[in-house]
């Protein structure tokens, strides 16, 4: 018997997707034979208004790329445009740095586990996690001054000096996060429910994912210790102690233990900046003005570790005062096209949110 | 007299069952550590509702669903009476009895199914398959559970199930029967795990996709009702049912903060894991719950 | 020369004194339920997908308004336009405002909905999202904070309450020339049915 | 898989949080305190303001403006204008108030503002000293 195939629109105004964007499923009674992603709706010509750009009016834009996770951005900007103008960042505005990184790859992760458990209808982790999110958010608020976009890591430096108190505010939120991380196992990681839905569903396999670029959670969670933090190290993270955590299984619970005890890592390095930070020391260098600040004829890739994976930049100076050219490299381009397409034949419907959800995927980093 | 009566009975189930669904939503929200809605919010929202615009046309099968679902409900509340004793709020139980009731149970969705064909939608017929499906996994648990009951008192009558349970309630002298009918009956209020039926991240609304307005209006009030004719079933099978109105609200109100709370704390199975679920573990408690009998 | 905001909260409330006047007490109390139950379609355009999150869970709790969220444009009385749109999302945004039933409203969240924000000179953002669809509040920031989508909100209640003709969903019927012209000049040959055809038989 | 009944029971835990105070910011009846140094609407200190345009060249958004003003307050002021923002193009990177030479443009905490005209959102920087 001939069976019918329907053909539908998973997003882009959906609740179950993880952004503006959408998937073109073909599904024979609820299972799908294949899946198609479409992106275009978030496109704004990010490289193209970067190159009209002087240097320093292209770093308020760079941190728009990814909306969830701004800093790694921010820190890819300024540390392509200190290579290839030679500059020097001191000890103490590196410390700052890695601690800005590592706050927001917090804050990036309780988010998306607000997403993950919001995609198997576990409403109550997602209230939890986003008003720990904004307990993060608001020491950003104190140190920077934004809530989201913080525009805080300049090339040089960064742009404001530590609040007074500042550290002891953030080490006792360190100690709040460490007893909510409890709570968290108990209802979302180790809830016999959620195990039924995640183990087993969206499996990469552990061969191919080396050969096809893969990064993040995806490499770790099918057993590779693969973190550029270690293998690349930037900034200070050669000089703190931090463990990479993997699992072996490949699918989507493997990658949320993966993310579990990331935080769980991310507060030890917190902790780690907080007892190393240096008293004194200057946080920014002097740097030529607007107009006068140019790049050599040169170009550089440099990459840092964002909370869902590498995040690389391309950039090329042409001795003027704009960049000549510039190229993002994001996670979500490759794990949205192809492997969520192929990883999605086969699976049932009530999972393509899960899945997802799972590779963090984030549409604005796809498109630029 | 009788029409007074039957009267009461829906002006009861529909402000209880609003209260309760007003009550849902601020008890959640406290587990979620906020404040949530009024509780006459949903009262807000239903008005609100009622006078929309209408625009949209499916033709006149479409707007059937929605009417077939309501006088499903409403024939459900009136068929279970509300007290245990005396001549007021009894409703139609002396003509029909708890077989009757059971099969009412099914119209509802029936029709809605019978509507969100002739929309065309393919989320809402994705819908109304799922909502059909995990009802037939529902109703073995229950009905085993329901058997149980009648066999032990005897009949299908409510007044002497109720009477039999004068003693110890059902729900002490069959605890595995009463696990059965408790996990179907979390299914049954679309609580969490078994809320496939309209899961946002899934199908959007599911069945209620293409409802808006008035039609929307009359499924929340639908779905008030009969959540209040299923909490009413439950405390009769099972409770002993209540002497009075007090009894009757706390009884129910009991068993209907243990629903919410199970549902907030839950993952949502898929269909196939609930189907697999409910035919495994409360069919199970409940053929056992049978033989013991 | 006025400093900061043009000062104009006074004349707003006379007007509303003055309208409520005319108001029967019927038409006052739907408009009080209408404001008091707004079923939000929160459309992630952009950027202010972000800050919904806080909004609507347990920091903010905007349910405390009777807001609450909706999956589908049918149930919907309120758009959010969370930031940008590039011509390919826009449609989309149009296609659900229409799909929305009256009366519905839309919140332009962020200052790319009210002239372009940062991408001002991007070749594929629109810069005024008045000109393709009437918005009946903005918020202003980028990004604004759950608390300036609170404010939003609460204006736009008193908006609803006024109930008067200006509300955006009688301006796309009475000027939806205007609008359609824009759309078209956008779109070129792609555009989708005339939205007139929905209320043709309605008496405008 | 297999089942635990501990993974199953301990979910139930989080109902605790019923017993504790709901921790919601209620925002229009109670505003969260001001965070000092949040970068929110702009103020600009005409007795010192020199209408040098700096804040104008610097901004990516071309969201300043130099309006000229009846009354110059500032005998300094060369050019005679002083700068409007545009709050449908800003970004509150606050790169103008950096490169302001006497420091006279600043942004303050209050920064949320809703209106139904988008032509409202042209903003005259409060005259405020810093």
């Amino acid at each position: 018997m001939e069976r019918k195939v329907i053909t539908i629109y998973h997003g882009p105004q959906h609740p179950g997707i993880t952004g503006n964007m959408s998937v073109e499923l073909d599904l024979m009674g609820e299972t799908i034979t294949r899946a198609r992603t479409h992106v275009g709706y978030l496109h704004r010509g990010f490289e193209k208004l970067i190159e009209r750009r002087t240097i320093i009016q292209a770093f308020t834009i760079v941190c728009r790329i990814c909306v969830p996770e701004p800093d790694p951005n921010e820190a890819n900007f300024a540390l392509a445009v200190e290579r290839l103008a030679g500059i020097e960042v001191s000890e103490r505005a590196s410390y700052i740095r890695v601690m800005v990184l590592e706050m927001a790859r917090l804050g990036a992760q309780l988010l998306w586990m607000a997403g993950q458990s919001g995609s198997v209808g576990l409403g109550t982790v997602g209230q939890w996690s986003i008003y720990d999110r904004d307990l993060i958010l608001d020491l950003f608020e104190q140190l920077t001054g934004g809530r989201v976009y913080h525009m805080y890591i300049y090339p040089g430096g960064v742009r404001r000096e530590l609040p007074d108190g500042f550290l002891e505010r953030l080490s006792a939120l360190l100690d709040y996060l460490q007893k909510r991380l409890d709570a968290y196992d108990r209802l979302f990681f180790d809830n016999a429910s959620f195990q039924k839905r995640a183990i087993g569903v969206g499996v990469v396999r552990g061969e191919e994912v080396l050969r096809r670029g893969f990064s993040g959670q995806v490499l770790r969670g099918c057993g590779f210790a693969r973190d550029l933090r270690r293998d690349n190290p930037y900034l200070l993270y050669d000089q703190l102690e931090f463990d990479i955590p993997t699992q072996s299984a490949g699918d989507v619970y493997a990658r949320a233990l993966v993310r579990r005890a990331e935080m769980r890592e991310s507060i030890r390095i917190l902790r780690q900046v907080i007892a190393q930070m240096p008293e004194e020391g200057a946080i920014m260098q002097k740097l030529p003005k607007h107009r006068k600040f140019t790049l050599p004829k040169e170009d550089t890739y440099v990459a840092v570790e964002s909370a869902r994976g590498e995040f690389g930049y391309y950039m090329a100076g042409d001795g003027s005062e704009m960049i000549r050219r510039m190229q993002v490299k994001g996670p979500s381009l490759i794990h949205a096209f192809s492997l969520l397409e192929p990883l999605l034949v086969g699976e049932e419907l009530s999972n393509v949110a899960l899945i997802m959800n799972s590779l963090g995927i984030c549409p604005p980093e796809i498109e630029r | 007299m009788l029409l007074l009566d039957l009267l009461l009975m829906l002006l009861i189930a529909y402000g209880f069952g609003f209260l309760y669904y007003g009550l849902y939503r601020n008890l959640s929200a406290r587990v979620h550590g906020r404040f949530g809605p009024s509780l006459a919010q949903s009262f807000s929202d239903s008005i609100k509702l009622f006078v929309k615009e209408e625009s949209t046309t499916f033709g006149w099968m479409f707007y059937l669903g929605p009417v077939i679902m309501a006088s499903g409900a409403v024939l459900n509340v009136l068929f279970i009476p509300f007290l245990n004793q005396g001549e007021s709020l009894q409703g139609l139980s002396s003509y029909g009895n708890l077989i009757v009731v059971l099969y009412l149970m099914v119209l509802g969705p029936l029709g809605n199914a019978l509507g969100v064909g002739s929309s065309g939608n393919p989320f809402g017929v994705m819908g109304v398959t799922r909502g059909l499906t995990r009802l037939l996994a529902l109703e073995l648990p229950f009905y085993l559970a329901a058997i149980g009951v009648m066999i032990d008192a005897g009949s299908a009558d409510f007044g002497i199930i109720m009477q039999a349970q004068s003693t110890q309630s059902n729900m002490f002298a069959h605890p595995l029967l009463f696990a059965a009918a408790f996990i179907s009956f979390l299914g049954f209020m679309g609580k969490s795990p078994f809320d496939v039926v309209g899961a946002p991240q899934e199908v959007y609304s599911g069945p209620a996709t293409e409802f808006s307005g008035k039609f929307l209006a009359l499924l929340m009030s639908q779905s008030a009702m009969f959540s209040f004719a299923k909490l009413l079933l439950m405390v009769n099978l099972f409770w002993g049912g209540a002497d009075h109105l007090g009894e009757l609200v706390a009884k129910t109100f009991v068993l209907f903060v243990a629903a919410t709370f199970i549902g907030s704390v839950y993952a949502r199975f898929s269909t196939v894991q609930s189907v697999e679920f409910l035919i495994r573990i409360p069919t199970l408690l409940g053929i056992v719950g049978l033989a013991l009998l | 020369m006025d400093e900061g905001f043009i000062p104009y909260q006074q004349s707003l409330e006379d007007e509303e004194q003055s309208i409520k006047s005319t108001q029967s007490v019927i038409e006052q109390a739907i408009a009080w339920f209408r404001a008091h139950s707004m079923f939000v379609l929160a459309y992630g355009t952009g950027c202010g997908a972000i800050e919904m999150p806080p909004t609507f869970t347990s920091r903010y709790d905007i349910e405390r308004l009777g807001v609450v969220g909706v999956a589908t444009p049918r149930q919907a009385d309120i758009l959010i336009v969370s930031g940008y749109c590039s011509p390919k999302t826009l449609k989309r945004v149009i296609r659900s405002y229409e799909q929305m039933s009256e009366p519905k409203y839309i919140i332009g969240l962020g200052s790319c909905t009210i002239n372009g924000g940062m991408y001002w000179d991007s070749y594929n953002t629109i810069k005024k999202l008045d000109d393709f669809l009437p918005v009946d509040m903005y918020v202003n920031g980028c990004m604004p904070r759950p608390e300036a989508l609170i404010e939003g909100f609460v204006k736009l209640q008193e908006k609803i309450r006024a109930n008067s003709s200006e509300a955006g969903y009688i301006q796309y019927r009475t000027r939806y020339a205007h609008y359609r012209a824009n759309q078209e000049r956008l779109f070129g040959t792609q555009v989708q049915p005339r939205y007139e055809e929905n209320f043709a038989g309605m008496n405008l | 898989m297999k089942f635990e009944l501990k993974n199953s029971l301990a979910p139930l835990s989080a109902l605790s949080k019923i017993f504790e105070h709901p921790q919601t910011l209620c925002y229009p009846e109670v505003k969260s305190e001001t965070v000092s140094g949040y970068r929110g609407f702009h103020i600009n200190d005409l007795s010192t303001c020199i209408g040098c345009a700096n804040c104008q060249d610097v901004c990516m958004n071309e969201a300043i403006d130099m309006i000229a003003i009846d009354k110059d307050k500032n005998p300094k002021n060369n050019s005679g204008c002083i700068p409007r923002i545009d709050y449908g193009r800003c970004c509150w990177c606050s790169l103008c108030t950096d490169v302001c030479p006497p420091d006279s443009l600043k942004l303050e905490s209050e920064c949320i503002w809703a209106d139904d005209d988008a032509n409202r959102f042209l903003y005259q920087p409060k005259d405020k000293p810093c």
